[in-house]
Order: structure tokens, then C-alpha cells, then sequence
């Protein structure tokens, strides 16, 4: 906590940035999403099994500030959405400092206990506890090996249905929906000015809450994730109506994996999935 | 909006199996249609002023016309309706004819979906907007790549009218294979004095720069405005220094050191060479991969009897640019290797014919060497084996052509010509000789083509036998050459002394590389694609390229030079205009939705995509958003397709547009 | 490859061979190189010619079909990829079953001789094959300069070697042979 | 619409250049197919979004293709490298949802492949057809009454 | 080494020294032979003259035999049966139809995934390195024409084997006994085959022309692997000489019994005196030759 909260002010007394996002405690002493401006505020900053918000989303909904740069506290998965972010042109690498954290995993609810079980699904298979990129690293690693996740099963049921067993799923899973787009609004890739939801020139995707609505509208998420999407598995957390969003973007990464041997966010220079090809993909399918 | 519907019968073609009134009828009573009419011929005249008088009367403002694919008239209702005051590209049509009522037999089916056809592209047209063509310069310059007599035709019309043009040549020569041959048919006048005078020609000629011995590389951009990267090998020689004295070749100490490609490999070359004494440019090229100093070091002979010190050992590739608005592509043919296997099948060629074996069977540019006076033989009818004067020779045809199993399928057309020719021009040379030729059938299409072939055989009494050699072995010397003559049914065996196989011309190995490099279709075989099989016979898929000769199927001289002088002409004509309008079917960006990811500049095919700030007041950059060069952009829309938020659309083909055509099925089904 | 507009004959063909006479363009050069070709009456390729012409029986009633020894020469070389032995076997079946005397007894005969021991034993008996083929002929006297010294040199047993499950092998070829349509 | 016989609707997305003029082919030789595919053309198999083929099996699409130019010959260079990249997700994507890929087929069909369209057309016709109608999306519109004919 | 085994009729008939050779052979190339049990005829060219499907389903029947009887490999020395195994073996993979037919005659299902070996095939698996490696007499003078006939290479797009115009795998195999392959003519012409009997007259004449062809090309002696071949260029031989006189005798060999003299094996174990045309004066020939071991 100490080391955090010291290079936050000397990058603060240093005017090397203009303000960092990490995570402070409110009065109920929930740990939340905190921007600081100044070291003073720096004091407040922490880092626990609490601090599960990624917040790679505020560096493209904030404005940053001129002639410095954004701080951000980030966790190894949260830093994959950083680089991913800089491989589409959302922010310059020059233009953020990363203050990386060593892991011990996250828990979703605050009022929860924090132990080995209730870790995010994130966590189960997380492969950075200890970032592979950043300026400045913090904290270290406890060692806590943690249980295979749950939605791992579900997975696999989801892949042993039929088609029509699997539409029945998620119909029942899409009738939830209430089209808050939560999902949208904590992804730090769902970065569009205008997403194709909200057009009306064609209105792809109806924007009433129907369940065939909300099957185009979390099929189109999903596919304009694929070969971007970092897993934070942030729209999961923040969905209301608990719908396993995960599993569509876990799906469309194992896919990217099996395919093509890639991840996003792992390297700045990495050419990204979509947006480029090779002659040599495979088309088995194609006719 | 106001939209007309015209239903096309095409005469009985659409009308036999779509009720073209039931159509028209159906259509009326579609929103925002106004007026709907069906008619025998929309493009004839009537048809089309029958269109230009109901956009008036009814004041239309969009069209859509049911009749033939869109490729076939779409320039035509396009122009009718703009000629009536409607922006063209408020007309759409719906293909009733190639994707219905000719694949169709059922008359209520296919009429449902004539219907259902139309309604798709009312619904598109209504989110048409009118659109303004793109008018681009063009570079009043061409590029013809091959300098056969197909590539020095186009050159020398293209450049005596007035502009440059730039010739690449793979070869160090110019010439092609009509430098090789010994006689042309069906005139049997001498191949190289007709040609020769050309190639100086094309040497001398202000106009053309002619780059021998070099490929194109790389192609970039569109019809009027391409910019093309030429490789130019090294030579070893300095082509502005070199004299043509010949003295290095002379010089050169390894004499017979590889087999010349220009006699076939019936002769040998120094690794200093000029491939034939007429050579155009006669500029000599060292063979780095038998020259004596590139193995060993030493030697250097030629540059020391060099006055120029034109030899240049160092010498390396060198990149050329160009800019042309033209490129013509007349890159020829080869023959047919029968004795080459395909390394995935073992059995292709013909083992047995013997092929590569038996020294005295040989393929017909072969004979062309040693029938010609220029040839290893100096014009003497002499064998490859002993030299001597064969007594008894059989011409075979169709080998490798017409030949599913180990060949191609297609006729190469010019060898019964050429057999032809080949059996007189023996006779004429051993008259107490007897000349055979197997055939399937004699196809001498053309002027005086037939006359000549009967020349050979009541003139000059060759003796024509139809029927396909089963096998040629040697035996005493002799080939063996067995056959049947399916006329009179019976089994004929001969004992000749050498065997010509009219081996079938095929597309050069590495044309289908270039066609993609130049992004035209090509054909199984690797022949290049015409355009229109019958209306636009040089034009290829892509605009601002032709084709000549046999680079796009087996062609003779004759019709190899009219083709050259077609695809010139086409040429001139683009260069007839300083600017020309191109579709303004064009990408374009919604700057306020643009979140800047470029996605689309990273799929852009054509560097279309540019990054624009935009600023605020203070000039302080706001946000990087997308820009389209429409000069570059060629409408593949693949932008608009990668767009996550959708704040790029390929105008003419917009989210809107393809919406409402998928929206109607709703109605459609 | 059905096709409804089509002779029986042809059809029955195409489904036998898995090929159309029609891909035939009559080059000659299955003539041309097959090594019997001088002991037919009619040449390979006019026996296709026949068939394409709807010259059946003429075609049926040919030499050829019976003296095609199946060297596949012509198949191999054929520049369509048509398959003339495969041809000749096809009218060979046909034949049989429209019984068309066959234009050559001994080929046919030599056959059935085969195909009984076959039938007797599962496996060919040489000894028996030359018995009732020269019973069947009546050529009493073929080969007996040969067939001495091959019993002699123990090269034709006197027995045949009998399979186990001859009775098999017996239905097989009684249901093959006849009911044989595709 | 369960009582008469069924027959699958087909939306077919093929590009100007290779598919669209290779359907034309098999048009001016008289090849004769089934008339359950509407084609929509549009100018590459690149400019073919994904939410298209959505789109179409909401609007009550049985089975959709899409058709374009051999790789190495698109007319535009890449364009369908890129679609074919964005195909190899959406189809398993699509498949994980519960829509069957057995619905959505791909082919190359250049110019001058005017039969194997035929082929292409009527094979997917065929195989939609033995699996009967895509009802998911039916069930939907119906309780949100969408008129389907 | 170990393979299921096809002798088919011919070999334990009028071609038993093919059988003796060729076991005597593999015997001392420590390679083992597993009889298909029960096997019946192939069909040889009777069959596919009387049925197409009988030609299918007879060597059908030793297929499914061999797969029951757990092999993988099956030689099939004879080139006649190794032809028509083959064939069924192609047919009843591509064509689903003759398949459904086949099935229904044997009463059983059919399922494919056996390699169907002939005699040169066998030998290239065994590797040619161990034939040399077992040479013990020098045959380096002998001139052998390699005659491959037609089964062993036509049609090449089922048999996949060498190609059926200028064939070189045998060659391959002779080289490597250290005798000399001739360059010939009529490596692949017909001898007439199963006409041997109905229609000697033909046999005659298309044998002699291949002998003759052998002759001219200074062959001493011709080796086939075809029992069909073998009985038509050597048990015709005498005929032959007699209908068409001035010619002289040359011995035909089985390939492998090429190979057993290469080894200096036992002639009688190799059945060289059971054939018609005496081998006696190539086997002396090699006597003189012999080097010690």
C-alpha cells in the first residue's frame, strides 16, 4: 500500500501526471474506483482482494489532461486492456503511466469475505497475476493457487447440446435481458462514440428489450469482441441480470486461440486479429 | 418517394417463364410505387423512352428496371433514365433474366420470385441517393508487358499515335516466338524478315522505352492512374555503354557451355550470349550461373576485350517506377512440356511417345529451329541424333491439348496449321521423302487456312491419316510408331525417322502470379480472362487493363496482331480524355460517430484510408477520425463491413440500402 | 449419373461403368495400341461407335467384346478418360443377360469353366478348369503336349484345394450373376 | 404454415464479380436450379457484415450463403481474405448461440463457375430443406408479433 | 517383419514355385507370411466378364476375411489378385451403391483400411538395403528385362503403383541383387493373358513378340511377377519356337526367385526346375561366377 501511495505522489510532485485512477475506500469502507488529482488525495489510494473494477474503462472516458499524462492502477488483466487499447489507437503509450499490481485475485462483492473459492472467474485462470508490462510494480505476489472456475463446466455442457438445446439456453438466459448495457458501459473496448445499438439508420438490432433483440444485440457484442475481448469478464460483474455474458467472449477467445494462436492486449506491436489475414486461414467450412 | 417499376419481357426470354403483366401488376400496388408498366424490349428504343416519358408524366424520382443482370444494361437505363433528369444512380435493376426466368421452368415459382426480386431493390432504391461520378486524371502513358509480336503491335500503334509507351521484356531479346520460327502460313513467307524490320522499329522508335530483360514487380493503383514497379535483371552488361560489337561473346572462353533457349535445346551458348544474331536490344547477357568468373573469380576475358568497359561484374537488380494510365498485357505462351512430370502425378506427359527419351522425337518449335535457315542446322532437315536426312517423318497432333487425362481439354488451334506447314516445308526441303501426319480432325478455320492444308496433301502428298498414336518406341534406330486409321479401320505402323509432336500451347508458367499481381481473373489453365466473351474481348475484369495474343487463350500471328491493335485502340480511347469518371461507388466516413479505431485503414486494400484531426477553435486536436481518399478508394466496402460502430458506409451499397432488402423479406417469405 | 432421357442399353451401361460412351470422340488411339486388336472383327473404338450410334446388337454381336483380354492399355492411354475395357466388360454382362450368343464360343465357355470351379471348390483347380473347358469345346487335344510335363512337374495337382465355406461362395455367384442390375 | 409442404427460404450474399457474374453464367447457359434463393449482390465478400446474415434469419431465413471470389482472385485483393477471417468467428459464434452452422454455408464461385453454383444453390436448398424450418427465430417474432407470411 | 498373405489359386497351382521362391526368400529376410484363412478366388478376369458386382464381391469376401483376422497388410504376390483387390478395394470406397450391393451379398458390412500390397511393393517395404545386404553370388553379368505386364500398373489411378508407360520400380528391386536391367520396349505390352487357354494361337503371338523384344535388347533372362505372365512366356516358350522357328530359348524367373539366386539360395527350394524352359544354363552360368562368402 505504502510503495502505491508514495510513486503516486512523487509522480503527482513531479507533475508527471495530471491525475491517476486507482482505487480508494468509501465511508462504508467499500473499496471503489477512485481518480486522484493531487498527493493528497494519493493518501487514500489502496489495493486489496476488493479492488476488482478494471479501470482501463475511465482512460477513454475521461479527457486527458494537457501537457501531462493519466496515472492508472492496474491489475495484469486490467493492463491487457491497456495495451489493447493502445494497439487500436484509443491512447498513446506515452501518454499513460501504468502503476502494475502484483495479484492475489479479487472477489466480485465487497460484502463478501474475500477467500480462495469466491475469487472472480477471472482469477481461476488468470496468467499475469504479475503484470508482463508496466512503469511501476507494486505489491507482491501471496501464493494462493486457486479452484478450477464453475462457468468451465458450464462451458463444456453448453459445447456437449445441440443447437437447438443451446438456443433454449440462452433464450431462456436473453429473456432477462433488460438492455441497461451495463455490459457496454464498464468494457474498455466498448469505446465507440455511437454504438451500433443506438442507430437508427438501419436499426440493426431492435433496441426494445425483446428476447430477439437481445439475442442480436449480445451476439453482435460479442462477435465485435472477438479477437479483442481481454476476459476482465467486467460485463459479467456489472450485468444486472446475471446473464453469463462471459462465456459468449470466453467462446470467441478460445476460437481466436484455437485458430490462430492469439491473445489480445498481450503486445503493443502485435498485429490484431481482425484487420488483418492470412492466405493460409482455414477454410474447411467454405464451399 | 416516387418510384416506376418496368418489366422487361426480352423478347420470349423473360416472358416464356415469368407473367411479366402479373409482375407489373403486383409491383404497382408496392409502397412508393407510382408507376408500374411491362413491355417487350425495355432497351430498345421504345422500351427506353417508354421509361423516359412515364419519369416525366409521373414525375418519378427513382427507377427500377426487372429485366436482364445489371452487367448487361445497367449503363443503359442508368443513361436513359439521367437523360429524363433522374440521377443515375437512383436506378436499380432486378435481374430477371440470367437469375430467373433462364434458370427456371416453373411459371408461378419463377414469377413469385420475379416479384420478389423486384420488391428487393424497390425497398433498396428507396434509400438511394443521388450521387455525383468521380472524375479522376488520366496518365496519358502505357505499359505493355510481353515483346512478342503481340506486345510490339500494341506498342508501335499506341506510340505512333502520339504517346509514350514503356515495353518490358522478361527475355533479353525482343521477338518472342515468332523470331523462332522458320515460315508463317499459310503465306510460307520467311518469319524473322517480316518481324525483324518491327523490332527495329520499336528500337528506334522516340516513343517507346523499351526495358528487355526485366518483369513488373509490383502494381499499384487504377484505371488512368497506375504506378507499376520494374524489376530490371541484372545483366552483367551496361546496356547504355554497350556497342553490340559482340567482341565479349566472341571472347567468352566457355563456348558450349549451356543449351539455347532460342533453338530449344538443339544448339549451344557461351555464358556471354546474345540469344540470336537479330537480337533487339543487341545488348549480350552473362549467364552468372556457368560464367566462369562467378565460380571461380577468374577469367574477367570479356571485360578486358571490352573497349566501353561496359562489363560490370557488380551490377544488381534495379527497382524502375513508372506511371501509366494503360497496361496491356500480350505475355504469350509456352509449349507444352510433355516430357516434364508434375511432381502430384507421376503418369503426366506421354511416356509413350517417348518424349525426352527417343532424341528424335521432338516438339514443333523444335522443328521450327531445324527447319530454319537461322537454325543449328542453317535450314538443313537433319535429325537430332546422327544428322541425318530423315527419310520418313510423322507429325502427331493434339498432344496435350484436346486430352483430358493428360493435358488440357481445349483445342490449341494452331497446330493443324502448323503440322501443315511443317509437313510441306519438309517436303519442299526432301522431296523423296514421305511425311505422315496423325490427326482427330483438321480445323483450318481462316483465310486461304484450309486451301493451304490441302495444298500439303494434294500438292505436296503428305499423307494424312486420322486417328491418335498409341505408342512410338525405337527399335534399330527406327520409331516404331504405332496407330489406327479410324477411316478405314485399320491398324497402321510406321517405321519413321523422326516424329514431330504438335505439343498444345499452354498459358506461361507464371501467369497466374501476374494476374494477380495486376488483379485480373484468369482461367483454370492460367489463361487471362477477356471481360465479355464476345463484347469486350481485350478487356479484363479490371479497368484500364487489356490483353493481346495468347496470353488469354491459343491465338496464331494474325489474329495475335489485330488483337494487339484492339487492346491499343482501347487504350487511345482512354487516353482520348485528360480526366475520366469513375463510379463514385466510394467509402465515406461519418466523422461525428468515428471513434478513431482504424480498423478500416487496416483492412483498406488500396491505402484509401487516412488519419484527419479534427480540431476545436483553439486548433488543439479534438480527435483523430478516418478519412477516405475517394481517388483511391475502389468501393469493396470492406471498411464499412470491419466498422464496429458503423461510422464508415461504401456509398451505393449503404447499411440502409442492404437493410431494406433484407427487411422485405419479411414480406418475401 | 442417372438420366431419365436416355436408352435402357446406355443407361444400363453408365451404371456398370460409372461412365458415358458419349465422352467418347472416337480418336482411335484405344485401337491404335491394343495388342488384339488384329484379331477383332470390329476395332475397339467402332465398337463404342455402335453403341453411340444405338447400333446395339451389331455392338452386342462383336468379337471384340469376347476377345478383349482387359490389358487396360486403351483405359490408360484414353485422352477422355474413358474406360474401354471397363466398356467391353459391361457389354460382355449385357450380353449375357439379353442372351446374345456370344460371337465367340471359347472365350465365354473358358469363362464359365472358371467361374464353376469357382463355384465347386471357392478357388480355380487348374486340372479341372482344362476338363470341363475341353469337354465343353470338345478341343480334346489343346495343350497335351503342355498339360503332361505340369502334372509331371507337380505343377497341377490332381485335387482341388476345397474352401470351407464353399456354400458361400456357390449363393454369391448364383445371386450375382443372375440378379445383376444396378 | 407447419400443415403445407416446406420449402426453405434462401438469402444468398454474393459479390458483383466472381459469384454474382458466375449465377449469371449459369444463367445464359440454361442451368437450370431451384427458385428458393434470392441473391442479394453486393460489391465484395468483404462489404458482407455479419449482422446481414442476423438480420436475415430474423426476418424469417431458413438458411443463408455467402459467395464469393476463390482466395488470390478477389477483385479487390483482400477483401475476402478479411470476410473469410471475420467468417472462421461468426460461424462458431453463431453455433454457440443455437443458430446451426448447418444453416449458413460458405463457397467460393468464381466467374466462370457457372455450374458450380447450380451445384451450390441446389445443394443448399436441399440440405435446408431436409432439415426443416429454422424456427427459433419464428417463435420470437410471433410472440412479438412481426407479420410472417 | 509380418504381413497377411493372398496367394491366390495360381500360386498353389501352376505357379507353386512362385510360392516356394517367394516364402524360401522372406524366410531368410526374417519376414513372416500370415495366410488369410479360408480365402477364396479373386474373380481373376472370369468375373468381371460375367458380373461386375461377382468381380467386387469375391475379393471383397478375403478383404473382410483379412480385416476379421486382424491384418493391416496383405500381399498379394500375384498381379491378377493384387489388380482385383485393389479395384474392389477402390470401388467399394467410392461408390456407395456397389457397396450397399456388395454388402447385401456377403451378408456383412464391408469396412475399409487395408493395405493391399504386390510383390515390388513388399520388397520396398522390406527395404531394398536388406536385399543387398544379403547378396551372396555374383549376378552382375546377367541382363534382366523386367517385364511388368498389365495388372501390376494399369489403371494407375486406383493401383497408384508406377507409371504404367515407363515403369522403374522393378528395376529398383533387380538392381539391388546386383544383376543388370535392360532398357526395353515392351515392359507393359500384354501377353494375352487369360486367352492362354480359349485362345493360344493369340497368347502365342503376343508372347513372342515380347521374348523377341527381350532378345534384341540382350536380355539372358526375363523376369515377371505375374503367374499368368510367367505360364504364358514360359510355358508357351517351346510352342513358340516350334510355330516360329530360329528362335532361341530364354528362361523366365520370378522376381523373387531373381532375388533367392542373388541370396544363394537353394534352386530347388526355389523351384527353378519347375519351369519348362530349362534354367539349368543360367544357373551354371552363375555357378562359374560364384565368390566365396
Amino acid at each position: 500500500m505504502k510503495q502505491l501511495i508514495d510513486i503516486s505522489k512523487e509522480l503527482f510532485e513531479s507533475k508527471k501526471v495530471g491525475y491517476i485512477i486507482g482505487y480508494a475506500e468509501d465511508k462504508f469502507k467499500r473499496v471503489k474506483p477512485f481518480v486522484a488529482h493531487s498527493s493528497s488525495d494519493a493518501e487514500r489510494f489502496v489495493f486489496s482482494n476488493y479492488s476488482v473494477n478494471n479501470l482501463a474503462v475511465y482512460l477513454t472516458r475521461l479527457l486527458k489532461p494537457k501537457e501531462s499524462k493519466i496515472g492508472i492502477v492496474a491489475k495484469g488483466c486490467d493492463i491487457k486492456s491497456i495495451i489493447a487499447l493502445i494497439q487500436e489507437n484509443q491512447i498513446k503509450r506515452e501518454d499513460v503511466i501504468i502503476i502494475g499490481v502484483n495479484c492475489n485475485g479479487v472477489v466480485n462483492q465487497i460484502d463478501e469475505q474475500f477467500s480462495k473459492e469466491n475469487t472472480a472467474i477471472k482469477c481461476k485462470y488468470c496468467q499475469v497475476r504479475t503484470p508482463a508490462h508496466y512503469d511501476y510494480l507494486v505489491g507482491e505476489i501471496k501464493d494462493v493457487d486457486l479452484p478450477e472456475d464453475k462457468n468451465f463446466a458450464i462451458m463444456q455442457k453448453l459445447e456437449s447440446m445441440n443447437a437447438e438445446e443451446r438456443w433454449n439456453f440462452w433464450e431462456a438466459e436473453f429473456e432477462k435481458c433488460v438492455k441497461c448495457y451495463a455490459c457496454r458501459q464498464v468494457c474498455p473496448l466498448c469505446y465507440c462514440e455511437q454504438c451500433i445499438v443506438d442507430k437508427s439508420m438501419p436499426r440493426w438490432i431492435d433496441s426494445s428489450a425483446t428476447v430477439k433483440g437481445n439475442f442480436a444485440w449480445n451476439m453482435i457484442r460479442a462477435f465485435h469482441l472477438s479477437g479483442r475481448c481481454i476476459g476482465c469478464n467486467e460485463c459479467e460483474r456489472a450485468c444486472p441480470a446475471d446473464i453469463p455474458l462471459s462465456l459468449l467472449n470466453r467462446k470467441m477467445g478460445m476460437v481466436a486461440m484455437n485458430e490462430f494462436n492469439y491473445r489480445h492486449g498481450t503486445d503493443i506491436n502485435q498485429p490484431t486479429l481482425i484487420g488483418n489475414y492470412n492466405v493460409n486461414d482455414k477454410e474447411d467450412f467454405i464451399m | 418517394m416516387r418510384i416506376g417499376v418496368f418489366i422487361c419481357h426480352c423478347g420470349e426470354n423473360i416472358g416464356r417463364t415469368v407473367d411479366c403483366p402479373s409482375v407489373a401488376k403486383a409491383c404497382a400496388n408496392f409502397s412508393g410505387v407510382v408507376h408500374a408498366e411491362d413491355y417487350k424490349y425495355m432497351c430498345s428504343d421504345p422500351g427506353q423512352n417508354l421509361i423516359k416519358q412515364a419519369i416525366k408524366e409521373k414525375n418519378l424520382d427513382a427507377v427500377v428496371v426487372g429485366s436482364c443482370s445489371p452487367h448487361m444494361h445497367e449503363k443503359t437505363f442508368r443513361k436513359a433514365c439521367s437523360d429524363a433528369g433522374i440521377n443515375p444512380y437512383l436506378v436499380e435493376m432486378a435481374n430477371l433474366r440470367e437469375h430467373c426466368s433462364w434458370i427456371h421452368d416453373d411459371v408461378p415459382l419463377a414469377t413469385k420470385k420475379a416479384i420478389d426480386l423486384v420488391r428487393m431493390l424497390v425497398e433498396k432504391v428507396k434509400f438511394n441517393e443521388p450521387l455525383i461520378p468521380i472524375r479522376v486524371p488520366v496518365t496519358k502513358r502505357a505499359l505493355v508487358i510481353g515483346g512478342g509480336i503481340s506486345g510490339i503491335q500494341a506498342s508501335l500503334d499506341i506510340a505512333n499515335a502520339g504517346y509514350e509507351v514503356v515495353l518490358v521484356e522478361k527475355e533479353p531479346s525482343i521477338g518472342g516466338h515468332m523470331s523462332q520460327l522458320s515460315e508463317t502460313f499459310p503465306t510460307l513467307d520467311c518469319s524473322q524478315c517480316i518481324l525483324t524490320p518491327r523490332m527495329v522499329e520499336v528500337y528506334q522508335h522516340p516513343r517507346i522505352k523499351l526495358m528487355s530483360y526485366s518483369e513488373v514487380e509490383n502494381v499499384e493503383g487504377f484505371i488512368g492512374n497506375f504506378s507499376v514497379t520494374i524489376r530490371k535483371k541484372a545483366r552483367s552488361v551496361k546496356d547504355e555503354l554497350c556497342t553490340g560489337c559482340g567482341l565479349c561473346v566472341q571472347k567468352c572462353p566457355i563456348k558450349k557451355v549451356a543449351l539455347s533457349d532460342f533453338d530449344e535445346g538443339l544448339a549451344t551458348r557461351p555464358a556471354m550470349y546474345v540469344p540470336f544474331p537479330q537480337a533487339v536490344p543487341n545488348i549480350p547477357v552473362i549467364d552468372r550461373s556457368v560464367c566462369t568468373y562467378f565460380k571461380t573469380g577468374k577469367c574477367q576475358l570479356c571485360k578486358k576485350v571490352c573497349g566501353r568497359e561496359a562489363i560490370d561484374f557488380e551490377q544488381q537488380d534495379q527497382f524502375i517506377k513508372e506511371d501509366v494510365g494503360a497496361i496491356i498485357v500480350a505475355t504469350g505462351y509456352k509449349l507444352y512440356t510433355i516430357d516434364k512430370k508434375p511432381d502430384d502425378n507421376p503418369i503426366k506427359g506421354y511416356g509413350e511417345y517417348g518424349y525426352g527419351k527417343y532424341k528424335n522425337v521432338i516438339n514443333g518449335l523444335q522443328f521450327e529451329r531445324i527447319a530454319s535457315a537461322s537454325g543449328p542446322s542453317s535450314g538443313e532437315m537433319i535429325r537430332p541424333s546422327d544428322k541425318t536426312v530423315p527419310k520418313k517423318i510423322v507429325f502427331i497432333q493434339c498432344v496435350g491439348s484436346r486430352d483430358e487425362s493428360k493435358g488440357f481439354s481445349y483445342c490449341s488451334k494452331i497446330c493443324c496449321m502448323y503440322t501443315a506447314k511443317h509437313a510441306m516445308l519438309y517436303k519442299h526441303k526432301v522431296h523423296d521423302g514421305e511425311a505422315y501426319v496423325f490427326y482427330m480432325d483438321i480445323r483450318a478455320g481462316g483465310k486461304n487456312y484450309d486451301e493451304f492444308v490441302r495444298r500439303a496433301i494434294e500438292e505436296d502428298g503428305v499423307k494424312y491419316i486420322r486417328g491418335r498414336v498409341s505408342k512410338i518406341f525405337e527399335e534399330n534406330g527406327k520409331l516404331i510408331v504405332k496407330g489406327e486409321d479410324t477411316i478405314a479401320g485399320v491398324r497402321v505402323e510406321i517405321d519413321a525417322d523422326m516424329v514431330v509432336l504438335a505439343t498444345a500451347m499452354t498459358a506461361q508458367s507464371d501467369s497466374s502470379k501476374l494476374a494477380q499481381t495486376l488483379s485480373v481473373s484468369y482461367d483454370k489453365y492460367g489463361f487471362i480472362n477477356e471481360a465479355h466473351p464476345k463484347l469486350k474481348p481485350v478487356e479484363t475484369s479490371t479497368g484500364g487493363i487489356f490483353i493481346a495474343g495468347a496470353c488469354n487463350a491459343p491465338r496464331d500471328i494474325p489474329d495475335s496482331v489485330s488483337m494487339a491493335s484492339a487492346a491499343a485502340a482501347k487504350a487511345l480511347v482512354l487516353f482520348g480524355s485528360d480526366v475520366l469518371e469513375r463510379e463514385p461507388v466510394v467509402a465515406k466516413v461519418n466523422e461525428a460517430t468515428c471513434a478513431g479505431c482504424f480498423y478500416c485503414q487496416k483492412v483498406c486494400a488500396y491505402n484509401a484510408v487516412e488519419q484527419k484531426e479534427i480540431k476545436d477553435r483553439q486548433g488543439n486536436v479534438i480527435k483523430v477520425v478516418a478519412y477516405v481518399n475517394s481517388g483511391l478508394c475502389q468501393g469493396c466496402g470492406t471498411c464499412n463491413a470491419t466498422c464496429p460502430s458503423k461510422s464508415i458506409e461504401l456509398l451505393g451499397f449503404k447499411d440502409d440500402q442492404i437493410y431494406a432488402q433484407i427487411n422485405s423479406f419479411a414480406e418475401v417469405f | 449419373m442417372e438420366n431419365n432421357h436416355v436408352h435402357p442399353t446406355i443407361q444400363k451401361i453408365i451404371n456398370l461403368t460409372n461412365q458415358d460412351p458419349a465422352n467418347c470422340y472416337q480418336c482411335g488411339k484405344c485401337s491404335a495400341g491394343c495388342p488384339i486388336r488384329d484379331y477383332f472383327d470390329d476395332a475397339p473404338n467402332r465398337v463404342i461407335r455402335f453403341v453411340q450410334l444405338g447400333m446395339y446388337d451389331r455392338a452386342l454381336k462383336s468379337k471384340a467384346i469376347w476377345l478383349c483380354a482387359g490389358c487396360q492399355t486403351c483405359s490408360s492411354r484414353c485422352p477422355q478418360n474413358f474406360e474401354p475395357a471397363k466398356f467391353m466388360d459391361a457389354l460382355r454382362e449385357i450380353a449375357a443377360e439379353e442372351g446374345v450368343t456370344p460371337s465367340d464360343k471359347n472365350v465365354q465357355k473358358f469363362h464359365k469353366a472358371f467361374l464353376n470351379q469357382i463355384r465347386n471348390n471357392g478357388r480355380s483347380f487348374e486340372l479341372g478348369l482344362i476338363r470341363d473347358y475341353k469337354l465343353a469345346t470338345g478341343k480334346l487335344f489343346q495343350d497335351i503336349d503342355a498339360a503332361p510335363t505340369a502334372i509331371l512337374k507337380g505343377k497341377i495337382g490332381f485335387t482341388p484345394h476345397k474352401i470351407k465355406d464353399t456354400k458361400k461362395i456357390k449363393s454369391i455367384i448364383d445371386k450375382a450373376v443372375k440378379g445383376n442390375t444396378k | 404454415m407447419e400443415t403445407e409442404k416446406f420449402e426453405p427460404k434462401i438469402v444468398a450474399f454474393v459479390c458483383n464479380w466472381c459469384t454474382y457474374t458466375g449465377a449469371d453464367l449459369a444463367g445464359t447457359s440454361r442451368l437450370k436450379q431451384q427458385t428458393n434463393a434470392r441473391l442479394i449482390r453486393v460489391p465484395c465478400t468483404g462489404r458482407i457484415d455479419p449482422v446481414f446474415i442476423i438480420k436475415a434469419f430474423e426476418k424469417g431465413a431458413d438458411g443463408v450463403l455467402v459467395s464469393g471470389c476463390h482466395p488470390n482472385d478477389c477483385h479487390y485483393n483482400t477483401g475476402n481474405f478479411h470476410a473469410r477471417r471475420r467468417w472462421i468467428f461468426f460461424r462458431q459464434l453463431l453455433d454457440f448461440v443455437g443458430i446451426d452452422s448447418s444453416r449458413l454455408y460458405f463457397s467460393w464461385v468464381s466467374a466462370s463457375e457457372g455450374k458450380k453454383w447450380v451445384d451450390v444453390v441446389d445443394g443448399v436448398i436441399n440440405s435446408v430443406r431436409e432439415k426443416g424450418p429454422f424456427n427459433g427465430y419464428k417463435k420470437l417474432n410471433k410472440e412479438i408479433e412481426i407479420p410472417v407470411k | 517383419m509380418n504381413f497377411g498373405y493372398y496367394p491366390g489359386c495360381s500360386l498353389s497351382g501352376t505357379a507353386k514355385e512362385f510360392n516356394l521362391s517367394l516364402k524360401e526368400v522372406l524366410k531368410n529376410l526374417d519376414t513372416d507370411l500370415q495366410e488369410i484363412n479360408d480365402w477364396c478366388c479373386c474373380g481373376a478376369s472370369s468375373a468381371h466378364s460375367a458380373s461386375h458386382l461377382l468381380a467386387i464381391a469375391l475379393p471383397a469376401r478375403n478383404l473382410m476375411l483379412a480385416k476379421e483376422q486382424g491384418m493391416t497388410e496383405v500381399v498379394a504376390p500375384c498381379a491378377a489378385c493384387f489388380n482385383r483387390l485393389k479395384v474392389s478395394q477402390h470401388e467399394l470406397k467410392t461408390d456407395e451403391h456397389i457397396r450397399i450391393k456388395t454388402e447385401e451379398l456377403l451378408e456383412t458390412k464391408y469396412s475399409d483400411g487395408l493395405e493391399v500390397l504386390n510383390l515390388i511393393s513388399l520388397f520396398q517395404k522390406i527395404g531394398l538395403d536388406k536385399i543387398k545386404s544379403h547378396n551372396k553370388i555374383d549376378i552382375s553379368h546377367l541382363n534382366v528385362a523386367c517385364y511388368y505386364g498389365c495388372l501390376l500398373l494399369r489403371p494407375y489411378d486406383i493401383l497408384k503403383f508406377d507409371d504404367p508407360e515407363k515403369p522403374t520400380l522393378m528395376e529398383e528391386v533387380v538392381k539391388a541383387t546386383g544383376a543388370k536391367p535392360v532398357d526395353w520396349n515392351f515392359k507393359v505390352e500384354c501377353c494375352g493373358a487369360a486367352h492362354s487357354i480359349a485362345h493360344t494361337e493369340i497368347v502365342e503371338n503376343l508372347s513372342m513378340k515380347i521374348l523377341d523384344d527381350a532378345v534384341h535388347h540382350k536380355a539372358d533372362v526375363i523376369v515377371v511377377a505375374c503367374p499368368m505372365c510367367h505360364s504364358n512366356l514360359d510355358m508357351r516358350q517351346k510352342n513358340i519356337i516350334k510355330h516360329n522357328p530360329g528362335r532361341m530359348e530364354i528362361p523366365i524367373l520370378y522376381l523373387s526367385q531373381l532375388i533367392g539366386l542373388s541370396m544363394g539360395l537353394n534352386h530347388k527350394k526355389l523351384g527353378l526346375d519347375l519351369h519348362f524352359i530349362d534354367t539349368a544354363p543360367l544357373i551354371a552360368s552363375l555357378i562359374e561366377k560364384e565368390v566365396a562368402v
